[in-house]
């Protein structure tokens, strides 16, 4: 087990890291964190990246064209969105059907 | 009849007679300009004459002291914006202290009859300080650009920059590592693209009717793609509670994303309650190009590299979008759409929004895809060309399957692309003789995602059996027919059973706007769940009168069954439902969180006049993935409207700007759209890849058809005259340029 | 007040009288003084085709005809098409063969196909695309409208089979 | 646009006197197509618009096989182009006339209204100048007749003077062995303004092989429909061939003065105007030699 297994595994969600914030990951491109909501999880990051939440979030809002996805689903509450154990997170650029 | 999901279908898949029909061919369907009120009075908009000015003073007193004017309205009598979108919506529906686009609203007037408000309107004295205006997205992201936003800086998740900019945000998506890709490559092509800014090109312009109840409830009567989209934006910019705002929609004449933003129901609002009176505004079609939501113009650099055998290898691409005066274009959309369809091991893309002077774009068709496309399928084409592979070959040999992983990081699910393509290879058009001079044949491909959403429908049963249905779906080219139908299968009835009617606010469940080809596929979705919670209800009911067990009854082809002999006709049960409980209605809300991407191949046969650069369209065929055609007749009308519209952006629409920053061609003269002259019979030939997560198959069919067009007509002039077109729309001129006939 | 003139003329084969004054167009007195909003306006300056009405059985823009023009002629909307026998054969074409989607340019489609009809029985597709080129339409693509009037040619002059 | 009053006079004389009793206040109307769009732009308010669809000396086509061809101001380009006289002996006028507008512009656009509209790419002004068209104005001092190669003085303008009024247009008859043709260009099928056009009419020798007159005039390349003389001098007696009709052409590119717009760019309108120049050139040859013409 890595170096964080102190953490209650099954708690864990999956952020991939986008690559204009590996600078703040040590290149890698995924880490697993703990948390119940999306504002949780970055919280979480941040500990570990330090930095990562000034990027990704504005106050209690995501950053301006930032959007992202739980398990493949925009996820339309943001940081408040509920994150599973297990789930995958991605930061995307915001998308409009027209 | 198809024979897709278990069972085969008897209403889904048939061409029936549309339920809108009648009203649309007498001309008593009403559309927004169509409705009035007695004693409404009549709003013009003044809007900005310059490009980028800062405002220095308004003054109304001349205007306001016009016989038959009632109210005037500007940037002041907005309740004050609290967020930054808040602040860009605010400004943008009266100009704060700088107009940033030619036709920026300034000020409304709302008067007796039009030429007494247009006359007052330009009583009103605006003293304005002009400063440099920039319409072009490369020349906004240079650093000596005028600055639109003093306190704009460029937000991407590698930081926020530290001077002001135009450019809004930055994104990239990363797969693998690009330079080792293009290392293996034995072929790479690198060029660069210029599209120009277009326009949804809807027929019925906007126009918005408000009238406020003495108890401060406020009506809206509106053109729209979403009653509770203009109700939030409503509650939002004048800071009412959601329940004393009611937007009733319109029929709509034509929208295809265009009617998403709200621009007159706020000047309508304010003017109707400083007048006491309805305030009726219609937007004249000069306005509608200068300031409504167009799709950005944007400039592209793609990279490709591939191996001998035909495999991609690497691909690279960057897009930059004109947004308009504030932040918000589909860039992030078209970079989905740039290698959506293959499997690239290492790509990189990265996308900027930037702001220029010019109305803030909004959706149309497939946002930002379109010259996306056009960009991607023209180097996948040379490098096909290049590699001495038939261009529909190429594309299958990097073809994605369900599974795959896109750039973006995302991964396919249930894609149709390859079983278009193949259809395309082996359709009548593809392989039919093309010869005489200056003629080629041209091939492009394409998916767009499409979306879910929230809708809501509510079913009721009547007690001669027939069924109504209301939606908080605006229909905006058949969806009442198309939802009806789904119902109609799924209560196992014949379809003249059901009638479907769109609601407003007041009366159905939440909806997300009609966009994004979701409406027939997830109102759909909740039209089904209705029904099969009306047959449960039903059942019950059929148990009760038997008094028999509600396990025991069941429901088919129309009839309920006790198991023993007891049966109803659906119609029979219905006319006792009444006297046995009250009526049976059921509303579904859905939020539908995943979704059926189309994919769409498009052939087109081109001549080119090589000595006037003119450009004749000889034959044009749409090949596409529906999943499940609901009406096939309609999802024609879809691939034949959304490929016109292609072929309009890629041959003949663009706005052109002057150095001031003023659009040269505001009207349908030079604004052209294509005419019945200028487009073939398209046709079409319907792939049927069924969506697992569609209780009937369907997937999203409005968008994909416009996104292929300017890159198989570019590809098709390639084999015409032998010159790769770069710049949108293909006029003349640059296809002469192209040729070396004049200098550009 | 402002000048107005008195102009009787016979709209949809009705007699009709209304007050209008010299700027205003005749697509305003359709839509605005009588009420007949079935034409409709989608750029008032003769590109778009969607106020295409019947002055004198002739095809016109009615958005560029001004309303004191009219005094004593006829004119003819999409309401003036079908009759107390139902719909004109050409609204049935349209509505079997699908020729439109969001109908806003469908009045003046319909009566510009009554006046391509009136002049030439059985046109080919070139001559509706011609006759048709100065009535936009942004949802169709045209390919069904113009199968729409093929078919509402063989319905009024039936000695072709319909192949909608 | 800024309200005005309305006169629908029955007589040339009484349209003469409101014309001249408002001075520039007051326009002739007729098809409306340019005027009422250009009223609505605000490019000019006039008091009055003096209606003149019914005065008959301005709603007549007469055809006389010696006297030629007599087309009153007033009349629509569908009425002319469904005229069997016109149809026959002016297909190059119906080249023009034809292509003005769809089907429901063109039965209200007038030819009188194109050429008093003025506008440099005006279709049927060139293709009247090529076919010797000439002007018959009525005004306060009586009628006089105008060549319509002197009939536009600038974007706009003409020789008009307050209270004049164009009453008819008068073509000569076709001599034998002649033939006009006009050609535009557009992005598309219809709909638009010429981006640039060229009108050419030949007179041949009997034995078709000397070309003893021509004239080349083009659209939207200068300030007014231009006449280009020079091309036209050139060619007078020279042999049709392919190689003489590039040389007028060039002739006729160096005689235009594009300017760059919204429709077309300078270098792309005098490529377009040696295009066009050869292909009418060859058109009018064709029709001189009895042959129906490509389109």
């Amino acid at each position: 087990m890595n170096h964080d297994s102190w953490r209650e595994v099954s708690a864990m969600a999956t952020v991939y890291i986008p690559s204009l914030m590996r600078d703040l990951s040590g290149g890698q491109d995924k880490i697993s964190v703990p948390g119940k909501t999306v504002a949780q999880v970055i919280e979480a990051l941040d500990a570990v990246c330090p930095g990562v939440k000034a990027r990704v979030a504005d106050g209690n809002h995501l950053a301006p064209g930032v959007a992202v996805s739980v398990d493949g689903v925009i996820a339309r509450l943001g940081l408040r969105a509920p994150v599973k154990a297990g789930s995958v997170l991605r930061f995307l650029p915001v998308i409009e059907g027209g | 009849m198809n024979a897709q999901a278990n069972k085969p279908f008897t209403v889904v898949g048939e061409r029936l007679p549309r339920y809108d029909g009648a009203d649309k061919v007498t001309g008593k369907a009403i559309f927004g300009p169509d409705v009035a009120l007695p004693g409404m009075l009549h709003g013009f908009i003044l809007r900005s004459p310059h490009a980028h000015a800062r405002i220095l003073s308004i003054d109304t007193s001349r205007a306001e002291a016009l016989p038959g004017v009632y109210a005037v309205v500007t940037a002041a009598d907005l309740p004050p914006a609290e967020s930054t979108d808040h602040r860009y919506a605010h400004d943008n529906t009266f100009a704060g202290d700088k107009v940033l686009y030619v036709g920026h609203a300034v000020a409304a007037v709302a008067a007796r009859t039009p030429p007494i408000a247009e006359q007052a309107a330009r009583l009103i004295e605006v003293e304005y300080e002009v400063l440099p205006a920039v319409t072009d997205v490369l020349e906004a992201m240079r650093d000596d650009a005028p600055i639109l936003h003093d306190d704009m800086r460029t937000h991407s998740l590698a930081g926020r920059g530290d001077k002001p900019s135009n450019v809004a945000s930055h994104f990239q998506q990363l797969k693998g590592d690009p330079a080792r890709g293009f290392a293996e490559a034995d072929v790479i092509i690198e060029r660069e693209f210029h599209t120009a800014t277009v326009h949804q090109g809807y027929i019925e312009s906007h126009a918005a009717l408000a009238t406020w109840s003495d108890d401060g409830v406020l009506t809206v009567n509106t053109t729209t793609q979403g009653s509770f989209a203009f109700r939030d934006h409503l509650v939002w910019l004048l800071d009412l509670p959601m329940s004393k705002v009611r937007v009733i929609p319109t029929e709509v004449g034509g929208a295809f994303g265009g009617k998403n933003t709200s621009y007159l129901e706020v000047p309508a609002a304010l003017l109707a309650r400083k007048a006491r009176r309805p305030v009726k505004i219609t937007m004249p079609r000069p306005d509608v190009f200068l300031a409504t939501g167009p799709s950005s113009g944007a400039f592209f650099r793609v990279k490709m590299g591939a191996t001998r055998d035909g495999h991609i290898t690497a691909a690279q691409a960057e897009l930059c979008y004109a947004a308009g005066a504030y932040p918000g274009s589909p860039v992030g959309s078209g970079a989905n759409v740039m290698f959506g369809p293959y499997v690239i091991p290492h790509g990189q893309v990265d996308g900027y929004d930037v702001v220029t002077n010019g109305p803030r774009v909004s959706s149309y068709r497939a946002p930002g895809g379109t010259p996306a496309n056009f960009a991607a399928e023209t180097v996948i084409d040379e490098l096909a060309e290049k590699l001495g592979l038939d261009p529909i070959e190429f594309r299958l040999r990097n073809h994605a399957k369900e599974g795959d992983e896109r750039i973006d990081g995302g991964t396919h699910g249930s894609i149709g692309g390859i079983e278009v393509l193949e259809a395309a290879q082996a359709c009548d058009h593809y392989n039919a003789p093309l010869s005489g001079p200056n003629r080629g044949r041209g091939v492009a491909h394409a998916a767009w995602g499409n979306w879910g959403g929230r809708s809501s429908c509510t079913l009721s049963v009547n007690g001669d059996g027939t069924v109504s249905l209301v939606t908080s779906s605006v229909d905006l080219s058949g969806t009442r027919t198309t939802i009806a139908m789904q119902a109609a299968e799924a209560l196992e009835l014949p379809p003249e059973r059901i009638r479907p009617s769109v609601g407003d606010t007041d009366n159905t469940g939440y909806a997300d706007v009609s966009a994004g080809s979701r409406t027939t596929y997830a109102t759909g979705i909740a039209a089904i769940q209705a029904a099969e919670d009306i047959i449960v209800q039903m059942e019950a009911r059929a148990a009760a009168l038997w008094d028999v067990p509600a396990e025991r009854v069941t429901y088919a082809r129309g009839v309920f069954a006790s198991g023993t002999d007891q049966r109803f006709t659906f119609a029979e049960l219905a006319e006792q439902v009444t006297g046995s409980g009250g009526s049976v209605s059921s509303i579904a809300n859905v939020d539908v969180a995943e979704w059926g991407a189309g994919f769409s191949t498009h052939i087109a046969d081109v001549e080119v006049d090589p000595e006037t650069g003119k450009v004749t369209l000889l034959r044009y065929t749409v090949v596409q993935d529906v999943g499940q055609a609901v009406h096939p007749t309609m999802v024609e009308g879809q691939m034949q409207g959304g490929a016109t519209q292609g072929i309009g952006w890629a041959l003949y629409e663009g706005y052109a700007y002057n150095e001031q920053g003023q659009m040269l061609n505001a009207n349908f003269l030079d604004y052209k759209i294509p005419t019945a002259l200028d487009v073939p019979m398209i046709e079409t030939v319907i792939v049927e890849v069924p969506y697992p997560k569609h209780p009937f198959g369907v997937r999203g069919v409005g968008e994909p058809p416009i996104v292929p067009p300017p890159a198989a007509i570019a590809n098709a002039i390639y084999r015409a005259i032998d010159v790769r077109p770069t710049h949108l729309p293909m006029t003349p001129a640059h296809l002469l340029e192209k040729l070396g006939l004049i200098e550009s | 007040m402002t000048n107005k003139t008195l102009i009787s003329a016979t709209i949809n084969g009705e007699p009709v009288e209304f007050l209008c004054e010299p700027h205003q167009s005749l697509l305003e007195c359709l839509r605005d003084i009588l009420g007949l909003t079935g034409t409709k306006e989608g750029c008032n300056d003769g590109n778009c085709g969607a106020c295409s009405v019947l002055l004198d059985g002739q095809l016109v823009n009615s958005c560029l005809v001004l309303g004191v023009e009219i005094q004593g002629r006829a004119v003819t909307t999409v309401e003036g098409l079908a009759d107390w026998r139902g719909l004109h054969p050409i609204q049935q074409a349209f509505l079997e063969a699908d020729g439109f989607q969001c109908g806003f340019c469908t009045p003046g489609i319909l009566i510009a196909t009554k006046a391509l009809l009136d002049r030439e029985p059985d046109p080919t597709e070139a001559d509706i695309r011609a006759w048709l080129s100065g009535n936009l339409c942004r949802c169709t693509g045209y390919d069904k409208i113009v199968r729409a009037v093929q078919a509402a040619a063989c319905r009024l002059y039936a000695e072709c089979e319909v192949n909608v | 646009m800024r309200p005005f009053t309305y006169q629908a006079p029955t007589s040339v004389g009484e349209a003469v006197a409101l014309l001249t009793e408002a001075k520039q206040g007051a326009r002739p109307f007729a098809g409306g197509t340019d005027l009422l769009v250009q009223m609505r732009r605000g490019l000019f308010a006039p008091e009055m618009l003096v209606d003149v669809k019914r005065i008959p000396e301005l709603n007549r086509i007469a055809f006389d096989p010696t006297e030629g061809l007599t087309i009153g101001a007033a009349v629509s380009c569908a009425w002319l182009c469904d005229h069997p006289a016109v149809r026959q002996h002016y297909p190059g006028l119906i080249d023009a006339a034809s292509i003005i507008g769809g089907a429901a512009i063109q039965r209200r656009a007038t030819l009188g209204g194109n050429l008093c509209n003025a506008a440099p790419s005006g279709d049927a002004i060139s293709a009247m100048i090529v076919l010797d068209a000439t002007a018959t104005l009525a005004g306060p001092t009586g009628t006089r007749t105008v060549p319509v190669s002197e009939f536009c003085t600038a974007p706009g303008k003409t020789v008009l003077k307050p209270g004049e009024m164009l009453v008819s247009l008068h073509f000569p008859v076709p001599a034998p062995h002649t033939g006009a043709r006009y050609l535009r260009f557009i992005p598309r099928g219809e709909m638009d303004i010429a981006v640039a056009g060229s009108g050419a009419w030949l007179a041949l020798s009997d034995d078709g092989g000397t070309i003893l007159g021509a004239r080349i005039a083009l659209a939207a390349v200068a300030p007014t429909p231009l006449w280009v003389k020079a091309a036209s001098e050139m060619l007078t007696g020279t042999t049709p061939t392919e190689e003489v009709f590039t040389a007028a052409a060039a002739i006729a590119q160096e005689a235009a003065r594009p300017i760059s717009d919204v429709r077309g760019t300078v270098a792309q309108r005098r490529h377009l105007v040696g295009v066009l120049t050869r292909r009418a050139l060859q058109g009018a040859l064709q029709r001189a030699k009895g042959e129906t013409c490509d389109d």
